[in-house]
């Protein structure tokens, strides 16, 4: 039976092929990408449990082509005085107290890399050198260099940040939750023009030249 | 179910023809014949119905046609309608030449694997072939036997007449000879 | 009852054959080694294809700019080659699928061959389109598949789209007709040569034909479909190739002529192509029994009605402009006859309409040296013929701010070479391993008188 | 485009990484070469694997500030106001600053001189911002140095002058900068002997000289071409080259739009032995040469002076050679009177200007001038420009003190004194002997490769500098990124040796405190400096005007030289290159010139009668000499149309030492040739054919011979057919000649509007199919008016920093593959004695029956809801059937990988437009980037997009305003207003592409009410 061998060879080829095919993403498919960042940021902690509104941090999302990564005085603000998680440190109040001394400060091992990175020894001081290195975070979200996307042209349009990031404010470490594919955009675009987005009615363009020039 | 079978085997085309359509006129059953070529008329002598492959090719092309008729309106102009020169979102005429070669490419595919399977070819089949030379310079009949008043040598001898080279007796089982 | 011998004809093959001769005389060349000739030929023939692999390598690598084209003349050699090429496949199909059509036994002689030579002619053609392209290793886009970009299909209004199907297609369809011719004689091959690897591949290919009375009916029906199928192919190819140019703006392009004209002319050269490698093989494979002096004759005579019909096509051009009151158009060919590039129109003109008129005389087209210089001069011409309509066309377009030259490149010129290596190289090597005249066919079509040789064993026994 | 503007910017805080320069990948790579090399090489088949082999990309960074400047937003472009320092002029420019990198020049529409134009030089200042080529240290005897080093040997050597007396001499090209010349005074005041002496290659010396005899004040008038109904210029190429040329085209181009209702235009005469920009533009042009300036001007002079009834006093009668003037006239006797006419009709509104290096012409000219009464009307005496102030005179004497050798300190900046002086071996000699040798140069140039030391100034946008290039208009140019290099503010380092420690801000500062402010009405400083920097420039009451009244006394015709050689060699300068001071450039460098479309060279151009008398043709090497057996230069030839028989004109600015970095620059591979030998530079340096006598510095002279070489060489053109007409031999009756270019004249003009449409057959906006792609949001469009379109070629360049369009060098534009997107077509009409030249503007039509988008396979080029043919370059897989298809062969194709190596000169790129890789098709996309930023600008503050919020690049600076863009659904937009215009045309519209942009028919103020159809026929 020559030729049944042939074609039970031949389907399990071609089965094994489909099962790569779809086991495997396809090329430039960067979903659930999650790069280590030098200093371990969790926007569980920040924008999940603390709360904190994303344009605190992104603020240019609002008003340019780019998020924007929020520049070491914005982290200032609050980590002049926060060095380390709540409750670490009201231990250690509690016990100066008890033990009737001054609270030494505590510093999260995070944290320290942050002021180590951006050249301040004491918090409380101002930044020894304006020129200090700052932090080389790791770019979560790639586009291909021929794509253009505007954050502000979305956010003016209403659509939310989770929309295309996903539940950032649940992520420890940030990851690419879509495909962020062509054929992801398109569509969302369709879909927004044709249903509006938050209700209200866009016109989300599939002209090439919205995202290529 | 398996019967016996007689093989005759001549040097000319003519001679088989004619002892093909002398054997039927006897009202003996020729099951098949084997030829190095394409003899013309044969297919009449041993009373063979015309091949209704045609048709196998006809539904083919008309998928082919029709499917990518559909396909091409689809995809300019349903699934993503883009503006290419000012031309309309479905311009029909310039979608003819693309289903037509798709009509070409599936009709030709089609009645060619149609005819494979149906005369059971297929790559590592091995050839029965009794007689050598039915690809070279010999020509065969195959003789039901079955009939009751089937004689061997009779019919040995009435052959003669057409110049018949050899016979010889087999059983024919199913697809096969033995 | 089969009439045979229609004797009014010459016969289709000279000298006293029986079957098994004829079996004999085609598949020696398989089975002896390879004369001189052959060597020569091929090894020339893979050097020219070496040449023409490196420096599409180099090109590819380098990019499209190693060509003389630019910003005016976006097409030269590239789309002159591919047309070509594509014309020269025609004629193979036409041999085989029209005069099969037309019960015109003859053909039987050269039809194998005719296929074999459009299957590999139209391998050249499709390297062109591919090549000329800036990034090919994205040809894959031309495909309509489902992908990640929403999905984003193809330009269904693009003649070169049409070209991408009709190609492929014609290719596909050329060889599975070249294949279904093939199978008998594979089988006939695999009945006579010894266990071994021929045996074993011959068998392989020959599905386990064996010759049934009832398979052969079924064959011949779908052979005939196949031929019936090939035919308006053909025309549907060159016609859209053609439209790559008709359905163009350009003044010398936009004309409604060109799918007749592009038919006639393709079915032209490829007449010329077939003849040269009618002529070849007859004197390198001594066949001089199965391709006559009448085979050939009968190619001229066909070559010197489509010679006459070209040339009525340039004719009409140069009418429909001079009628149109279009002044661009009426400049584009005047500026072809006694432009710039004035030289490639009258060489496209001398060798395709004046040359072949040489083929009325009796005397010149029986004459196998001239019939041979004929036919080549008739492929240059053709080769011109495209050159001319690309490149005079291109070269003079509506703003004279933008007229440009064209100088091809040693690049453009060594592939144009390579694809001749591929072409010879291919078919060289076909007539080593296939038999190059359809064995059952000639058979068939014959109609040999020799008595039986050996007298009947079963009359022995009756005596 | 914002177009708020901002103090100036964060230049100390750290640069940001640059977000990433666009690259064009092929899907699923990212910005590594060597995987992009590897798929090359690998061609097709393998490069499928490739990409389903590896669909991680490499890792990226995102690093912010440590303190992010105030107002900052990353990607976000923000304008910065500063003053162009490519020549004198001193337009007003706007800069882009994105991400701490100035990218894109851009025209101040409020500025007073250029109104929002910038020419060609200005548009291409960035590359020599980022050129790699900069001097990075100071040099000390050609060794790099450190900066105390050098000053401390500086400082010690000018000591010792002090002591021992000896001339120090400062040269500079015009200083139009207070600040500047008040340091430089302040240097040299610590010597006993010293002078500034101003050089300027293309001088006025001879106006200012004139103006000093005849108004007793050595000044340079500001000219009103807005005021001037006739226009009478010799030589002056004042659209292209001359003084201030962006200034001058916008206000020629105010009276050259003749409207319905009053169709009424400048009257422009042009005298011109080559044929100049300006020349191409006039109305009615005369061959004349140089040297027969004199004869004209003498015709003239008297015979308004008879006019003007001064014939007692007229000097024609004490002259003796009034008679000979007349009688040697090279023009015909009808036209001059005619033109006496219209000038005496328009007196105090007509212009007289002359190019001449010759003080008695320029007396002349003055006098002219007086008579007609354009002093004070079209002539502004009383603020006079201050753009040009070389003077020839103290040049030649700093020749005779360097030759007779006590010239012990000579400083030079600003300009390349050995380049641009007529170099003798002697001298060469002289200079070397010279103590001390300092030169500021950014570059090291021919003299700075002389000088001892090296002191390079910061380039003009990383540095505080002022300008007052009018008198009354004072502007300021602010530094708007730190230093690239270690360089040093010329300001700085005077006064480090003068013994002061103050930064070139301080500096600035305090002459703005001690000298501009007091001209104002402000009383406090700061909110006064603040609000200039913001504007750029502020208006101030102009000095107290040192003109007195006009001396005829002085005034005398000029005696007819003696016999005229054969030739007459004219010196002259490029459009886009002026002097050497861009010849690093390499946009410039392959600018093609708007007349003769040659890229990369200086050559030889002689009329087709003189290369038929010496048998030469085009691209034939010829050798120009002094005399028989003088000075000598070897060009090659080019035969130009509408030139003077006896002139040779050759262009200077050529030959610039350092310019042979271009010999390997543009792809190199099998058959490609350099774009100048190894060691050769750009061009050959003419300098030395300026001829110098009575203390002047002279561009033409006759003493010259020419002798075909025998060589051959070609240049690069973009244009290889230069009319609209079909050669006789080829061309079918009835369509002899184009009408792409379609004009008319005034007369016709006045007549009916519509004159000079051609007449056509039948509709030609039929269309075929159902009208089924309305354009509902927007529907962008573009007009062209081509009578204001000079073809000054600013588009080209402002087109080619906006787009990211490489440089592909010589050998390519040879084989016709410049990669322009907008190029100016410019086509001859006519005799050689009135040739009619007109420019027109090419670029992607947007066609909506685009025939490109209908051949395109894979839907790469396809037209958008907005009406724009769109190009999508990551989709193209470059078969150029597109371009083939395309009746106005605008799409240019990569042919190769251009460079991108040097990082330096990648910052130039515009990180909004993709870099094109090879094998890809692009063309103009009308800036789409532009648009989408505008609508994105749009929507962010919630308002409708306002006519010219958006502006496309070309159509920003162009000088002449003859651009106009916007949303033709706008009813209220100019360009619908356009669409109106009885001049508009399309070209090739009878084929119906429906071309969103259109033209504007051409109108020449001619009498003669016969307009023609389309077509030049003349």
């Amino acid at each position: 039976m020559p030729q049944r061998i042939i074609t039970v060879v031949l389907l399990i080829g071609l089965a094994a092929v489909a099962a790569s095919v779809g086991t495997r993403r396809l090329p430039d498919n960067q979903q659930g990408y999650a790069p280590k960042q030098p200093i371990a940021y969790s926007h569980r902690l920040h924008a999940g449990e603390l709360g904190i509104d994303c344009r605190f941090c992104h603020s240019a999302a609002e008003q340019g082509r780019h998020a924007g990564i929020p520049s070491a005085d914005v982290c200032m603000k609050c980590h002049k005085y926060v060095t380390s998680s709540f409750d670490v440190l009201q231990q250690e109040i509690t016990k100066a107290d008890e033990e009737k001394r001054k609270p030494e400060r505590i510093i999260s091992p995070d944290l320290q890399k942050f002021y180590a990175a951006i050249g301040v020894e004491d918090p409380q001081k101002p930044a020894v050198d304006a020129q200090a290195k700052t932090v080389a975070w790791v770019r979560a979200h790639n586009l291909p260099d021929y794509v253009s996307f505007d954050h502000s042209a979305h956010v003016s349009a209403g659509v939310s940040c989770q929309k295309c990031h996903g539940p950032v404010e649940s992520m420890e470490r940030v990851r690419q939750f879509e495909t962020l594919s062509m054929g992801w955009c398109v569509n969302c675009h369709r879909e927004s023009t044709a249903i509006g987005v938050e209700g209200h009615p866009v016109n989300a363009s599939t002209d090439c030249s919205v995202c290529h020039y | 179910m398996s019967h016996r079978v007689l093989f005759a085997s001549f040097e000319h085309e003519d001679d088989l023809l004619a002892a093909a359509t002398a054997i039927r006129q006897k009202g003996l059953r020729i099951i098949d014949a084997f030829t190095p070529y394409a003899v013309h008329g044969l297919d009449r002598a041993i009373g063979l119905k015309p091949s209704r492959l045609t048709w196998v090719c006809f539904v083919c092309g008309m998928t082919g046609a029709l499917g990518m008729l559909w396909f091409e309106h689809w995809a300019a102009s349903v699934s993503w309608a883009v503006n290419v020169g000012g031309k309309p979102w479905n311009s029909l005429p310039s979608d003819v030449p693309v289903a037509f070669e798709a009509a070409v490419l599936l009709a030709g595919f089609g009645s060619v694997f149609a005819l494979f399977a149906v005369s059971r070819l297929y790559p590592g089949k091995q050839a029965r072939n009794i007689f050598p030379g039915t690809t070279d310079d010999r020509f065969v009949l195959v003789i039901d036997e079955t009939n009751a008043a089937f004689d061997v040598v009779r019919v040995e001898k009435f052959l003669l007449a057409f110049n018949v080279v050899e016979t010889c007796e087999r059983i024919q089982d199913g697809g096969r000879y033995s | 009852m089969s009439e045979t011998a229609p004797s009014l004809r010459p016969p289709l093959i000279t000298g006293d054959k029986s079957l098994a001769d004829v079996t004999r005389d085609i598949c020696a060349p398989m089975d002896c080694k390879p004369t001189g000739w052959w060597w020569a030929a091929f090894i020339v023939s893979v050097l020219a294809l070496i040449l023409g692999v490196v420096t599409v390598w180099y090109q590819i690598a380098t990019g499209i700019g190693t060509w003389g084209l630019n910003k005016t003349v976006g097409w030269a050699f590239d789309i002159t080659n591919f047309v070509f090429w594509v014309g020269i496949g025609h004629a193979g199909t036409l041999i085989s699928a029209v005069l099969f059509l037309f019960r015109q036994k003859w053909r039987t002689a050269v039809n194998r061959s005719a296929e074999a030579m459009t299957l590999f002619a139209v391998m050249c053609a499709g390297i062109f389109p591919l090549i000329h392209m800036g990034r090919p290793w994205l040809a894959y886009w031309m495909l309509p598949y489902p992908n990640t970009r929403g999905s984003l299909w193809v330009n269904f209004k693009s003649p070169l789209l049409w070209d991408v199907f009709a190609i492929s297609t014609y290719l596909l369809i050329s060889a599975v007709f070249w294949y279904v011719g093939l199978i008998p004689d594979m089988a006939t091959i695999r009945d006579r040569s010894k266990a071994g690897l021929r045996q074993r591949i011959t068998s392989l290919l020959a599905l386990g034909w064996d010759g049934s009375a009832r398979t052969w009916h079924r064959y011949e029906t779908v052979y005939m479909l196949l031929a019936g199928l090939a035919t308006p192919l053909v025309f549907s190819v060159h016609t859209i190739v053609s439209m790559d140019f008709a359905t163009a703006v350009i003044p010398g392009w936009h004309t409604t002529i060109f799918p007749p004209y592009f038919v006639a002319g393709a079915i032209f050269s490829g007449l010329a192509m077939v003849t040269t490698l009618m002529i070849v093989a007859r004197t390198t494979m001594h066949l001089e029994n199965y391709i006559t002096m009448n085979h050939i004759e009968r190619m001229c005579l066909l070559m010197l009605s489509m010679g006459c019909i070209v040339g009525l096509a340039y004719g009409t051009e140069f009418f429909m402009a001079a009628y149109s009151g279009n002044g661009y158009e009426q400049f584009v060919f005047k500026n072809r006859a006694f432009g710039s590039m004035a030289w490639a129109y009258w060489t496209m003109v001398v060798c395709n309409v004046c040359v072949p008129q040489l083929l009325w005389i009796r005397k010149l087209r029986t004459c196998l040296p001239v019939v041979f210089v004929i036919v080549i001069l008739v492929n240059v011409g053709m080769w011109f013929e495209r050159f001319v309509i690309i490149v005079t066309s291109l070269y003079r377009d509506f703003l004279p701010s933008s007229w440009a030259h064209y100088t091809p490149s040693l690049v453009e010129f060594a592939t144009f070479i390579g694809s001749f290596g591929l072409f010879f190289t291919c078919f060289l090597l076909f007539c080593r391993i296939a038999p190059a005249i359809a064995i059952a066919e000639i058979k068939g079509a014959a109609h040999l008188k020799k008595p039986p040789a050996r007298v009947s064993i079963v009359k022995e026994n009756a005596a | 485009m914002k177009n708020t503007r901002h103090n100036t910017p964060q230049t100390d805080g750290p640069i940001t990484r640059p977000t990433p320069v666009g690259q064009l990948l092929t899907e699923g790579e990212r910005v590594d070469i060597s995987r992009r090399r590897f798929l090359e090489a690998a061609g097709f088949s393998f490069s499928l694997l490739a990409l389903h082999g590896c669909s991680k990309s490499p890792v990226e960074y995102a690093i912010p500030f440590t303190d992010q400047p105030e107002g900052f937003i990353p990607g976000q472009a923000r304008q910065f106001a500063t003053t162009c320092s490519g020549c004198a002029a001193g337009c007003g420019l706007l800069v882009n600053v994105r991400d701490g990198r100035p990218l894109k020049m851009e025209g101040m529409p409020e500025h007073p001189l250029s109104h929002g134009g910038l020419c060609a030089i200005g548009q291409a200042l960035p590359l020599g911002l980022y050129d790699s080529h900069r001097l990075k240290h100071p040099l000390y005897n050609g060794e790099p140095s450190e900066w105390w080093e050098v000053d401390k040997s500086i400082s010690g050597v000018l000591k010792d002058l002090n002591k021992a007396p000896g001339k120090v001499r400062f040269v500079t090209s015009t200083v139009t900068s207070p600040t500047l010349q008040s340091s430089i005074d302040a240097f040299l005041n610590q010597f006993p002997d010293s002078r500034h002496v101003t050089l300027d290659a293309d001088n006025c010396s001879a106006i200012l000289a004139a103006h000093q005899q005849t108004h007793g004040a050595r000044i340079l008038p500001r000219y009103a071409f807005d005021q001037a109904d006739v226009i009478v210029s010799l030589g002056a190429d004042f659209l292209g080259t001359w003084i201030s040329p962006v200034e001058f085209t916008a206000a020629w181009r105010t009276r050259r739009i003749p409207t319905k209702e009053r169709p009424e235009m400048s009257f422009h005469v042009q005298f011109e032995g080559r044929m100049s920009l300006t020349g191409s533009n006039a109305d009615r042009r005369f061959r004349l040469a140089p040297d027969e300036f004199s004869g004209v001007l003498n015709h003239l002079y008297t015979a308004l002076a008879e006019r003007a009834s001064l014939l007692p006093v007229s000097p024609t009668r004490d002259t003796p050679h009034a008679s000979e003037t007349r009688a040697t006239l090279p023009i015909p006797e009808a036209d001059l009177a005619a033109l006496v006419d219209r000038l005496w009709n328009s007196q105090g509104r007509s212009l007289v200007l002359c190019d001449s290096q010759n003080v008695s012409e320029q007396i002349l000219v003055n006098a002219i001038n007086q008579l007609l009464g354009n002093y004070g009307k079209t002539i502004d005496i009383e603020r006079p420009s201050r753009q040009r102030q070389g003077n020839d005179g103290d040049v030649v004497t700093l020749i005779d003190e360097l030759l007779s050798g006590n010239v012990s300190a000579l400083f030079v900046a600003g300009t390349d004194l050995t380049h641009n002086l007529p170099m003798t071996d002697a001298l060469a000699d002289a200079i070397s002997k010279v103590r001390l040798l300092v030169s500021f140069s950014e570059r090291s140039d021919d003299f700075a490769s002389r000088a001892h030391f090296v002191c390079p100034d910061h380039h003009p946008l990383e540095s505080w500098m002022d300008a007052e290039p009018v008198s009354g208009i004072v502007s300021l140019c602010q530094p708007l990124l730190a230093p690239l290099g270690q360089t040093r503010s010329v300001l700085e380092s005077l006064a480090r040796w003068s013994g002061q420690n103050s930064s070139a801000l301080e500096i600035v500062r305090a002459t703005w405190e001690r000298d501009i402010m007091p001209r104002t009405k402000s009383a406090a400083f700061q909110p006064f400096w603040d609000q200039a920097v913001h504007d750029g420039f502020v208006e101030v009451t102009p000095p107290a005007s040192t003109a007195g009244e006009f001396r005829t006394e002085v005034v005398k015709l000029i005696p007819a030289a003696g016999a005229p050689g054969d030739y007459c060699l004219s010196l002259y300068f490029k459009v886009g290159m002026t002097d050497s001071r861009h010849a690093h450039n390499p946009w410039l460098q392959e600018l093609p010139d708007p007349v003769t479309k040659v890229t990369w060279d200086n050559y030889v151009s002689v009329s087709a009668t003189t290369a038929a008398k010496l048998g030469i043709t085009d691209g034939d090497v010829v050798r120009v000499a002094i005399g028989e057996d003088g000075d000598s230069i070897e060009l090659p030839t080019l035969i130009q149309r509408g030139q003077h028989d006896r002139v040779v004109a050759i262009a200077l600015g050529y030959g610039v030492k350092g310019t042979d970095r271009f010999s390997a620059i543009g792809p190199q591979w099998l058959e490609s040739r350099l774009t100048v030998d190894v060691g050769e530079p750009v061009g050959r340096n003419a300098a030395r054919f300026i001829k110098s006598f009575e203390g002047a510095l002279h561009h033409s002279r006759n003493d010259i011979t020419i002798q075909k070489v025998g060589r051959r060489y070609d240049l690069a053109t973009t244009q290889e057919h230069h009319t609209l007409e079909i050669p006789r031999n080829v061309a079918p009756h009835g369509a002899e000649v184009r009408d792409v270019v379609q004009h008319t004249t005034l007369a016709a003009f006045a007549l009916d509007p519509h004159a000079g449409t051609p007449v056509k057959h039948g509709e030609s906006d039929v269309q075929l199919w159902a009208e089924d792609h309305p354009k509902k949001e927007h529907a962008w469009g573009m007009s062209i008016d081509l009578n204001a379109c000079t073809g000054c070629s600013a588009c080209l360049v402002a087109c080619q920093s906006e787009n990211n369009v490489p440089v592909v060098g010589k050998d390519e534009v040879r084989r016709q593959r410049e990669m322009h997107w907008i190029r100016i077509d410019r086509y001859y009409a006519g005799e050689e004695d009135d040739v009619q030249v007109s420019h027109q503007p090419m670029m992607c039509q947007h066609c909506d029956n685009a025939p490109c988008e209908t051949v395109c396979p894979v839907l790469a080029t396809v037209h958008s809801s907005e009406g724009l043919n769109e190009q999508v370059y990551n989709r193209c897989v470059g078969t150029r059937y597109c371009a083939n298809n395309c009746p106005y062969k605008v799409r240019r194709f990569n042919w190769f990988d251009y460079a991108h190596e040097d990082s330096l000169l990648n910052l130039a790129l515009n990180p909004d437009v993709t870099v094109r890789s090879r094998g890809v098709m692009e063309k103009c996309s009308m800036c789409v980037q532009r648009i989408e930023q505008g609508k994105i600008e749009a929507k962010r503050q919630g308002l409708p997009i306002t006519d010219g919020q958006i502006q496309t690049a070309c159509q920003q600076s162009c000088p002449a305003k003859a651009i106009v863009f916007g949303d033709m659904n706008d009813s209220t937009s100019t360009i619908h207003e356009t669409q109106q215009n009885p001049r508009r045309y399309g070209v090739l519209e009878e084929f119906n592409f429906r071309q969103n942009v259109a033209y504007l028919r051409i109108v020449r103020n001619h009498k003669d009410e016969q307009a023609h159809e389309g077509g030049q026929h003349v």
